[in-house]
């Protein structure tokens, strides 16, 4: 089984694409089969995964020394480019990732999509989505990954426009499309550097080929290719600036937020990073870019998830402000602490996300959570659900989140103080915002209109699902040696430091208390404080008005453009071609005025052309003439 | 004073000098020459400033005997009795005839021109053509050594009949068809 | 000796011409003359058929003392003269029958012309060439002016008469002074002679131009051409673009390639330029038309244009691809000339008015104008393809690069205004217009004849092997 | 420059260039006159005029010529045949022209153009 | 001698529409019938061929070669190689596609049908030509079917379409004049006279013994380039294309956008890099430049465009330019990206126009304002719109991915920083078709589209059968790459040999 499954990795991927052909070309119609088939390919490759993992652990293929199997996709004009499954601890570890939460969220979208005709479209959609993840994951080398990080972004982008009627669900979808392509520009650029620098693109190969590079060129030319390729991850991973898809992605259906823009695919530009880590690791300018930049994002998502009133919304900066802090973790050096929160964060993110949904569902597409409160009396369990997630992401031990958390702040305090200060700021806002939705949402009194009840089945049970993983996957992974197995370099230091843990569980304790203070005892009024703050209340709530800014410089630099270059086609370039057949014509009318009937014009005309050639024979005698000297 | 005495003096050289060394007959065929060309041309230009069409087809005939007369004077004794009989002859009375036809009630002016502009463009127009031929003839360096062939008319034959047999008889198809032609245009549409 | 064998074309011919004129007086006068246009076809598709056995491998035969030669080159061309005289008499039946008044005349003034063009392309002498050329020329003359009912048609007929005697004055002009020059009027004589240098030989050869440019109405010699070709019966219109023009072209050919060899520098500069301005003025002056028999008046100065540019590079494959142009540009003209006489004999007038909706009217007569013009336009798959790369492969072979560029891109450019008949033929009809979809049946000859040129044209463009190596072999011993 | 009494010596020195210029001169009041009447009939004078201008050359030509040779005056009775077809072609078509429009007028005939 | 398979694809739509022409032009099934046979044989033949061909064997195959017109040395002289091939069943993919797309012609049929396969055989032609004259030949053939097709089943829109189709044919053979003057210097200059030929593989025989002088190469490429340039819609000659799209009837435009671009892509190629390399070279700096410059100015008209057929046109224009970027880079890869990036585009856009021709033959709309919400009535359309889209914006896992992406390898290296432009217009590229996408499709739904059927039958057959070579493309690419590496294998020592030519910038450094 253990063999099969790592030798049969490839199927992984495999099963779901197959489900989406299935139910693409045929049972479409058949919710309930669509259903079916698309659980049974990502049960199976669940299971799949559960074997990878227990071959990684049985045979100890350790990151330094992975599992590769390929085969040649395409040759062509002399790139060899393969496709293949490159199989260590991090695939392992992001395969049961995936595999977990996509299976779950499946199950949950049984329940969740019931009443809508669409179904199996959603599943065929889903499973095309767990396909691209999981041939992202298990890629063996970039242009692999490029291409099933196109395929995760289009999945994307189906189920973002799932609701495609809606305007607000068109746009959000194309805007994340288009967002995210910003990115991959990048990242192909980086890409076609690398192809054409080092004529592959494997990432086994370029693992030696890049130290012997740097020993003979030095880093400059690969920090181009390193902040280029970075480019792809901040479109993809909702860094600042290209963050602004990822809040609007909540138009999707829930079960979709949860999947693809909280848990899977958001973190595929991180998992990108720790995958070429053994480019960006030689390369500190690069390191640095993204530390700081993962660094500030976390922080301004933070501040921006404040103010914000839309249940998902909340969750979508929370989100970013996570990933910020992957992205931090791989600057600062730490690949393990990255990928650990990268896994914690997907199991407590898509809890948090499937209670949105069943919140959501409950209040009947309400999302405002101030129009919310007191539904931990309507929904128990999900409410369990919800206050475990918060607790996680706040950073409470025993719950997942403190473990993984604890290990990037010591990460960054081993290698920058601003960056751990930053980091732990954005902690106790993230404590604070979570707790706020927490409260408001579950706390207080019940409303009288509020239509919400507990969920059905299909909903409850991956919730606790993720509930428990949530809990227990901090503990375990931090005992269980998740470092050891996924590191990067030299395997670090996995003890706890209590210092640096200590503070970081005071500061979401108080963030938890003053949020508890304000928003159940209401002993300051948030109004009030909003008023207070003024225009930084304003810049948060707004978010910064980034979209506005995008929005006048895309009028400025597209369409604007795009009307002058219309009307200089349409006036200059085709104008000439015009201009010239206007002209030939009236060439044509000038050169007949002379054939006005007249015979004996033309006669004159006849004879003036004898004239022009006697005059031209008469050059040419006297030309003979005065060659000959007038002999013969 | 000078020069016009030497120009009076050397005029008197030279027809002291042309009559010692030109004979008589080379005289008389200058005079006829220029006698003749001048007429030629005085009747040509006639053909085209009479105001009456019928004065101007009398002057072509004029123009054609002339031309005749010079074809006689160098011994082209054939080609001058050809041309007063078809110019001469049946030509004028052709053009005679179809001033008849076509004649209108003031004769006095049948033969109208075009205006002034087109005068000076048909001036320009035949005034390069006549100096380009007159380069043509000045620059080339023609042998000029008349011959005295005698009668022409067996040796035209001769040609006409031998070498140029498949012309000649082209050239009487031509006239037939010619006349034919004539003969239908000229009965137009209202033959009933 | 005289040698009859090898004017044996010609007298056929005559005694055909007299064969109609007899039968014409025989016939009651109230008869159509019809037997008059059997009796031409007939023999003159006797006298086609009979002419293909006259090529041969041995020396030319000469009819006396070189003055009149039959060889394979004149063959060819008179072969062309027939096929388009054939082609015409058949198409025009019912255009004969419906303008002409004197159709007996008319098909027996049809013979002479033809009779002087055959005459033409076999002469070897300023005599026997001129008597030819004028023979055409004034049976023409009196065709233009050939129908009655027309005011135009007598109006062309004045118009081409006194354009082309001044020409016929010019041309004789140059004659007497090539004979003044070289004591001469015989061809292979002529070339000999070194005194062509002279001023009186340059000039000649010029006037002697001057009066083939006339006949081809390359441009600045071209006024005459849109008019009269307006103005004359369509069948002769169709004679004087190809038959005229190729008659003209075959004897130029021979009088520059035999007689004036030594001159060719001279004479190709000349052609080259009028080539050029031909080309250029002829397809732009023909945008603008909107009667088709003018356009194509205008067209066949481009055409006559393409032709001297394969003149001008003195060999025989110049030669050659005049040969093949002037065949394909028969084989156009036909079917367009043909389409064009029904057109005006129903609607009663060629202009793109008239021509609308022929596309349903009559899909046939349609599609063969339409292959028709774009051979004329040079594009593929029709002959004219063929053509213009046999052209301008001779020009450019011999150096001018420019006037291939020229010839391409007029010809492309020529295109615009053969699209516009298209246009007309196809386009959309207005409400008021439905007039022109009523259907038109072409005669039985016409379509024949129609369909025989668009296939010719078709076949000719796809595999032009055939004509190219009968063309090749005229040439060659052409130019011996 | 040639002196008046050369060119006197040359002038009356009756020559082959006498004759070439006459006919040059003849043709060229031909050529006026084509150029500007307005009669189809005199048109056809002037027309006769060239022709026999050109006639005068090819005589001349012909009685010039240093060897014995007849073909000029061979060409020119051709030009004469071909010149009273003309005539008589352009007469005929007068005839029509003045038939239908009651004009003989060149300048009148202005269907045709463009 | 074996069976002549390349004759019978060319000769089958001839036949067809030599047949067609005696079907009464009322029985509009036979004659429909009759031209989807036809193309349905050629579709089997040409993929027959596709997957006959012997990759490993390579060079030119299915030969036929006869002697045709002997003193030009031209002969009939077909044969594919692994650049034709593809190209070949493009052909036979968009004219089967073609005849479907316009099953429902009411207006005569008969006539329609003809033309089409005409103009199908005269592109069938010019791919498996291996002789410059018969490529020539089938060349412009295109003219006049498509000038009277234009002419008859347009449509007016901006411009009158009897405008648009004379302004289609006049640009394009004035590009072709100049061609054709290129043609004949090279067919002259190859061999003394006697011994011409028109044969392309003797022509390149000629420039390899160097007949073509360098600088004869430097005058003449440029006429070559304007030639097929102009039909390869190449910035700033491009203005007849989007007017043509937006005038000529679907069919038309599919073919058009499909294949004769491609045309002129192959052109340049076959007649122009191949046969003078050192020209191509010389001129290589400003092409690519003015190529880049038809990517960006082609998409930024796109931006401002509503009409569905200019903004298909104007981003065909668009695409072109990465294939004539990836030509004119003139090396091994980059020219095998411009390759298969020809089909790729081709089977996209014919794709894209089939269904903007199904939508608009039935509501007469194609402005997008007025189109809307298609989704919820038309799920077979939308598949059909969402696939050419996704392909067009270069989605990997279909069909334009990897070409695109071999282009950019090949090119990136030698011209960074055009590269880096053309490479910046794929986001421009998602922005337009994901706007187009959004508004035509998605969004509230429309009552007044309710009526109209969903593709069904034979609408349905050219959303299948491109569909299906796209996405089988785009996930097996090597059953097309393979055939293309084959094709392209012979051209590296021409590509090898002028790598150190001057161009006008002067002597490149530094290419890889």
């Amino acid at each position: 089984m253990i063999d099969f499954a790592l030798y049969h990795a490839w199927l992984i991927p495999l099963l779901p694409a197959l489900a989406f052909v299935v139910i693409g070309l045929g049972t479409r119609q058949d919710k309930k089969t669509s259903a079916i088939i698309g659980i049974t390919a990502i049960s199976a490759s669940f299971l799949l995964s559960l074997g990878v993992v227990g071959a990684v652990l049985t045979k100890r293929i350790v990151m330094a020394d992975p599992f590769v199997m390929k085969t040649v996709w395409a040759r062509i004009g002399g790139m060899e480019l393969g496709m293949g499954a490159l199989i260590d601890p991090l695939t392992a570890m992001m395969l049961v990732v995936v595999t977990t939460v996509a299976l779950m969220v499946n199950i949950y979208s049984v329940g969740y999509m019931e009443h809508d005709s669409g179904m199996g479209r959603f599943f065929a959609f889903l499973s095309l989505f767990a396909a691209s993840m999981l041939g992202l994951v298990i890629s063996v080398n970039f242009l692999q990954m490029y291409i099933f990080w196109e395929g995760v972004g289009l999945c994307s982008y189906l189920l973002i426009g799932f609701y495609y009627y809606k305007i607000s669900a068109r746009e959000a979808a194309k805007k994340a499309f288009i967002t995210t392509r910003i990115g991959d520009f990048g990242m192909l650029l980086g890409i076609l550097l690398l192809q054409i620098n080092f004529g592959t693109l494997d990432f086994i190969e370029l693992k030696t080929l890049v130290p012997q590079y740097i020993w003979v060129s030095g880093t400059s030319f690969l920090t181009v290719i390193g902040l280029l390729l970075f480019i792809g991850p901040i479109g993809k991973s909702g860094q600042f600036p290209l963050h602004v898809w990822l809040p609007d992605a909540m138009e999707g259906p829930t079960p979709v937020s949860a999947l693809i823009h909280a848990a899977t695919m958001v973190v595929a530009g991180v998992y990108l990073i720790g995958r070429a880590y053994f480019i960006f690791a030689e390369l500190p300018i690069v390191l640095n870019v993204i530390a700081w930049l993962g660094g500030f994002t976390a922080f301004f998502a933070a501040t921006i998830a404040i103010t914000q009133r839309p249940f998902k919304r909340i969750l979508a900066y929370s989100t970013i402000s996570q990933l910020g802090y992957m992205m931090l973790a791989l600057g600062v050096g730490s690949l393990s602490a990255s990928m650990f929160h990268l896994m914690t964060h997907a199991f407590f993110k898509a809890l948090m996300f499937l209670c949105a949904g069943a919140v959501i569902e409950a209040m009947h597409e309400e999302a405002d959570i101030f129009k919310m409160g007191g539904l931990r009396h309507r929904m128990p369990v999900t409410f369990k659900c919800m206050a475990i997630g918060v607790v996680a992401i706040a950073g409470l031990p025993p719950f997942a989140g403190f473990f993984s958390k604890d290990a990037i702040l010591a990460a960054a305090a081993e290698v920058s103080f601003p960056l751990y200060l930053l980091a732990s700021v954005t902690a106790f806002m993230t404590a604070f915002y979570m707790s706020r939705l927490l409260f408001v949402a579950f706390f207080g009194e019940v409303r009288d209109d509020c239509p919400a009840q507990e969920t059905n089945a299909f909903m409850r049970w991956p919730l606790v699902v993720l509930a428990v993983l949530s809990v227990i996957s901090g503990a375990w992974g931090h005992f269980a040696g998740f470092s050891d197995w996924v590191f990067y370099g030299v395997r670090e230091e996995e003890a706890i430091n209590w210092t640096i843990a200590g503070s970081s569980i005071v500061l979401s304790l108080i963030a938890m208390w003053w949020a508890y203070q304000i928003y159940v005892v209401k002993r300051w009024s948030s109004f009030q404080i909003a008023r207070r703050l003024g225009v930084l209340y304003d810049l948060s709530y707004h978010a910064y008005y980034i979209d506005e800014i995008y929005a006048f410089f895309r009028e400025l630099t597209v369409d604007k453009i795009g009307r002058l270059s219309l009307w200089i086609d349409t006036h200059i370039v085709d104008g000439i071609v015009h201009g010239l057949g206007r002209l030939t014509k009236g060439i044509s009318v000038v050169l007949a005025l002379p054939q006005n009937g007249d015979t004996q014009q033309y006669v004159a005309i006849f004879y003036t052309g004898v004239i022009a050639l006697v005059a031209y024979s008469l050059f040419y005698a006297v030309k003979i003439l005065s060659v000959t000297g007038g002999a013969f | 004073m000078d020069a016009v005495f030497e120009q009076v003096h050397g005029l008197v050289a030279w027809g002291l000098a042309f009559a010692n060394e030109y004979e008589a007959p080379a005289l008389i065929e200058a005079g006829v020459f220029f006698l003749f060309a001048g007429l030629a041309l005085l009747f040509a230009c006639g053909v085209i400033f009479f105001r009456n069409v019928v004065h101007s087809a009398l002057s072509l005939t004029a123009t054609f005997i002339c031309v005749a007369c010079l074809y006689l004077s160098i011994g082209a004794d054939f080609m001058g009795a050809v041309q007063i009989l078809v110019y001469g002859g049946a030509v004028a009375v052709l053009i005679v005839m179809a001033i008849m036809l076509t004649r209108r009630d003031d004769m006095a002016h049948s033969n109208p021109s075009r205006g002034l502009f087109r005068h000076a463009a048909a001036a320009v127009v035949a005034g390069l053509f006549l100096l380009g031929m007159s380069a043509v003839a000045i620059l080339s360096p023609f042998h000029s050594a008349p011959q005295s062939l005698g009668d022409a008319a067996p040796g035209l034959a001769d040609l006409m009949l031998t070498h140029y047999v498949l012309p000649f008889e082209v050239a009487a198809v031509l006239l037939l068809m010619a006349m034919i032609g004539a003969l239908v245009l000229a009965k137009g549409a209202d033959e009933r | 000796m005289m040698d009859f064998w090898a004017i044996s074309i010609e007298i056929a011919i005559t005694v055909l011409l007299l064969l109609t004129l007899l039968v014409d007086l025989m016939l009651p006068k109230e008869s159509d003359r019809r037997p008059v246009a059997f009796i031409t076809v007939i023999g003159l598709v006797s006298v086609f058929v009979f002419s293909l056995g006259q090529y041969h491998l041995s020396p030319s035969e000469t009819f006396y003392l070189g003055l009149f030669i039959a060889d394979n080159y004149s063959l060819f061309f008179k072969q062309l003269f027939i096929l388009g005289m054939i082609f015409v008499v058949l198409f025009s039946l019912e255009y004969t029958h419906k303008f002409i008044r004197y159709r007996g005349e008319f098909y027996s003034l049809l013979l002479s012309a033809l009779l002087g063009m055959c005459v033409m392309a076999s002469a070897n002498d300023f005599i026997t060439l001129f008597v030819g050329l004028e023979l055409m020329t004034i049976s023409f003359y009196i065709l233009v002016g050939f129908r009655m009912d027309k005011a135009e048609s007598s109006e062309a007929a004045v118009k081409y008469l006194l354009v082309g005697s001044g020409s016929t004055a010019v041309m004789l002009y140059g004659v007497s002074l090539i004979y003044g020059a070289t004591g001469s009027l015989d061809f292979v004589t002529i070339c000999r002679n070194i005194h062509l240098f002279y001023a009186a030989g340059l000039a000649g050869v010029v006037l002697i131009m001057a009066g083939f440019f006339f006949k081809l109405s390359a441009i600045p010699f071209h006024m005459w051409a849109p008019d009269v070709y307006e103005g004359a019966p369509t069948p002769i219109t169709a004679l004087l673009a190809m038959s005229s023009k190729a008659a003209g072209l075959a004897v130029f050919m021979r009088v520059l390639y035999v007689a004036f060899p030594i001159l060719g520098t001279y004479w190709m500069t000349l052609l080259a330029v009028i080539s050029a301005l031909s080309m250029i003025g002829g397809n732009i002056m023909a945008m603008k038309q909107k009667d088709v028999k003018r356009m194509m008046a205008y067209s066949s100065i481009a055409q006559a244009g393409y032709m001297m540019a394969a003149m001008a590079s003195a060999d025989y494959a110049g030669i050659k691809a005049v040969m093949f142009y002037a065949t394909l540009y028969l084989f156009a003209n036909v079917g367009a000339f043909a389409v064009l006489s029904v057109v005006e004999e129903e609607r009663g007038g060629t202009t793109h008015g008239h021509l609308t909706g022929l596309s349903e009217a009559s899909p046939m007569l349609a599609a063969v104008m339409t292959i028709s013009l774009v051979s004329m336009a040079g594009v593929p798959p029709t002959a004219g393809f063929a053509g213009k790369i046999y052209i301008f492969t001779a020009a450019v072979d011999y150096g001018y690069v420019w006037l291939a560029f020229v010839g391409f891109i007029m010809s492309m450019m020529s295109i615009y205004y053969y699209l516009l008949v298209v246009r007309a033929m196809y386009r959309d009809l207005e409400q008021k217009e439905t007039e022109c979809a009523r259907s038109i049946a072409p005669p039985f000859s016409v379509r024949i004849t129609a369909l025989l040129s668009a296939a010719a044209t078709l076949v000719v463009g796809v595999w032009p092997d055939f004509l190219a190596k009968a063309t090749n072999f005229a040439s060659q011993t052409f130019m011996r | 420059m040639m002196s008046f009494i050369e060119f006197m010596q040359l002038a009356t020195h009756v020559g082959l260039h006498h004759f070439l210029l006459f006919s040059a001169i003849l043709f060229a009041i031909g050529l006026f006159g084509l150029l500007t009447k307005k009669g189809l009939i005199p048109l056809l004078m002037c027309v006769e005029l060239m022709l026999n201008a050109v006639n005068i050359n090819l005589v001349a030509f012909n009685h010039y010529m240093p060897v014995p040779d007849y073909t000029g005056q061979l060409m020119a009775i051709f030009s004469v045949a071909v010149a009273a077809s003309e005539i008589a072609v352009g007469v005929a078509l007068a005839f029509r022209i003045y038939r239908d429009r009651g004009t003989v007028n060149v300048d009148e005939l202005e269907k045709l153009k463009g | 001698m074996e069976f002549p398979l390349l004759s019978t694809i060319l000769l089958a739509p001839l036949v067809a529409a030599f047949a067609l022409c005696f079907v009464p032009k009322d029985d509009r099934e036979t004659i429909r019938r009759g031209a989807a046979f036809a193309t349905i044989f050629m579709l089997c033949m040409t993929v027959y061929a596709f997957f006959n061909f012997d990759t490993l064997e390579g060079g030119v195959q299915f030969v036929e070669k006869i002697p045709w017109v002997e003193d030009l040395g031209v002969c009939y002289s077909v044969g594919v190689d692994g650049i034709s091939m593809p190209l070949l069943l493009l052909v036979g993919v968009i004219g089967i596609s073609a005849v479907y797309t316009s099953w429902n012609t009411e207006k005569r049929p008969k006539e329609f049908f003809i033309l089409l396969l005409l103009l199908i055989a005269g592109v069938t032609g010019t791919f498996i030509a291996q002789d410059l004259f018969l490529f020539l030949l089938s060349y412009e053939l295109f003219v006049i079917p498509v000038f009277i097709m234009v002419l008859v089943w347009g449509s007016t829109k901006r411009l009158p379409k009897e405008f648009v189709g004379m302004k289609f044919i006049v640009f394009l053979l004035m590009g072709s004049a100049f061609m054709l003057v290129g043609v004949v210097m090279l067919y002259v200059n190859a061999y003394p006279a006697g011994e011409r030929t028109f044969d392309f593989a003797a022509l390149r025989m000629a420039g390899e013994m160097g007949h073509f002088s360098d600088s004869f190469q430097i005058s003449t490429f440029p006429l070559l380039l304007l030639g097929f340039g102009s039909l390869l819609s190449m910035f700033p000659f491009h203005s007849w294309s989007p007017d043509g799209h937006a005038a000529a009837p679907t069919a038309v435009s599919m073919i058009h956008a499909g294949i004769l671009k491609k045309l002129g892509a192959y052109g340049l190629i076959r007649v122009g890099v191949l046969l003078l390399p050192v020209g191509a070279k010389y001129w290589s700096p400003l092409i690519v430049t003015t190529a880049v410059m038809g990517v960006l100015y082609a998409a930024y008209i796109v931006m401002a465009q509503k009409d569905l057929k200019y903004i298909i046109g104007y981003s065909s224009v668009s695409h072109m330019g990465y294939i004539l970027l990836g030509i004119m880079t003139l090396n091994a890869t980059s020219v095998s990206g411009a390759v298969a990036n020809m089909v790729a585009h081709g089977m996209m856009t014919a794709l894209f126009f089939s269904q903007i021709g199904y939508i608009y033959e039935r509501t007469h709309l194609r402005s997008i304002p007025e189109l809307r919400g298609l989704a919820h009535y038309m799920p077979h359309l939308t598949i059909g719109f969402m696939l050419a889209g996704m392909t067009s914006l270069g989605l990997p896992g279909l069909i334009e991915f990897l070409p695109e992406f071999t282009i950019f390898v090949g090119t990136f290296g030698v011209y960074p920083v055009q590269a880096l432009i053309a490479i910046f217009v794929i986001v421009f590229t998602a922005l337009y078709v994901l706007r187009l996408l959004a508004t035509l499709l998605f969004g509230p739904a429309d009552e007044k589209y309710a009526e109209i059927p969903d593709e069904q039958g034979a609408s349905m057959v050219p959303l299948l059968v491109l569909g299906a070579f796209i996405v089988g493309f785009g996930l097996f690419p090597s059953l097309l790459m393979n055939v293309i590496n084959c094709g392209i294998e012979p051209l590296a020592p021409v590509f090898e040999q002028i790598a150190n030519a001057p161009t006008m910038m002067g002597t490149m450094g530094g290419v890889r």
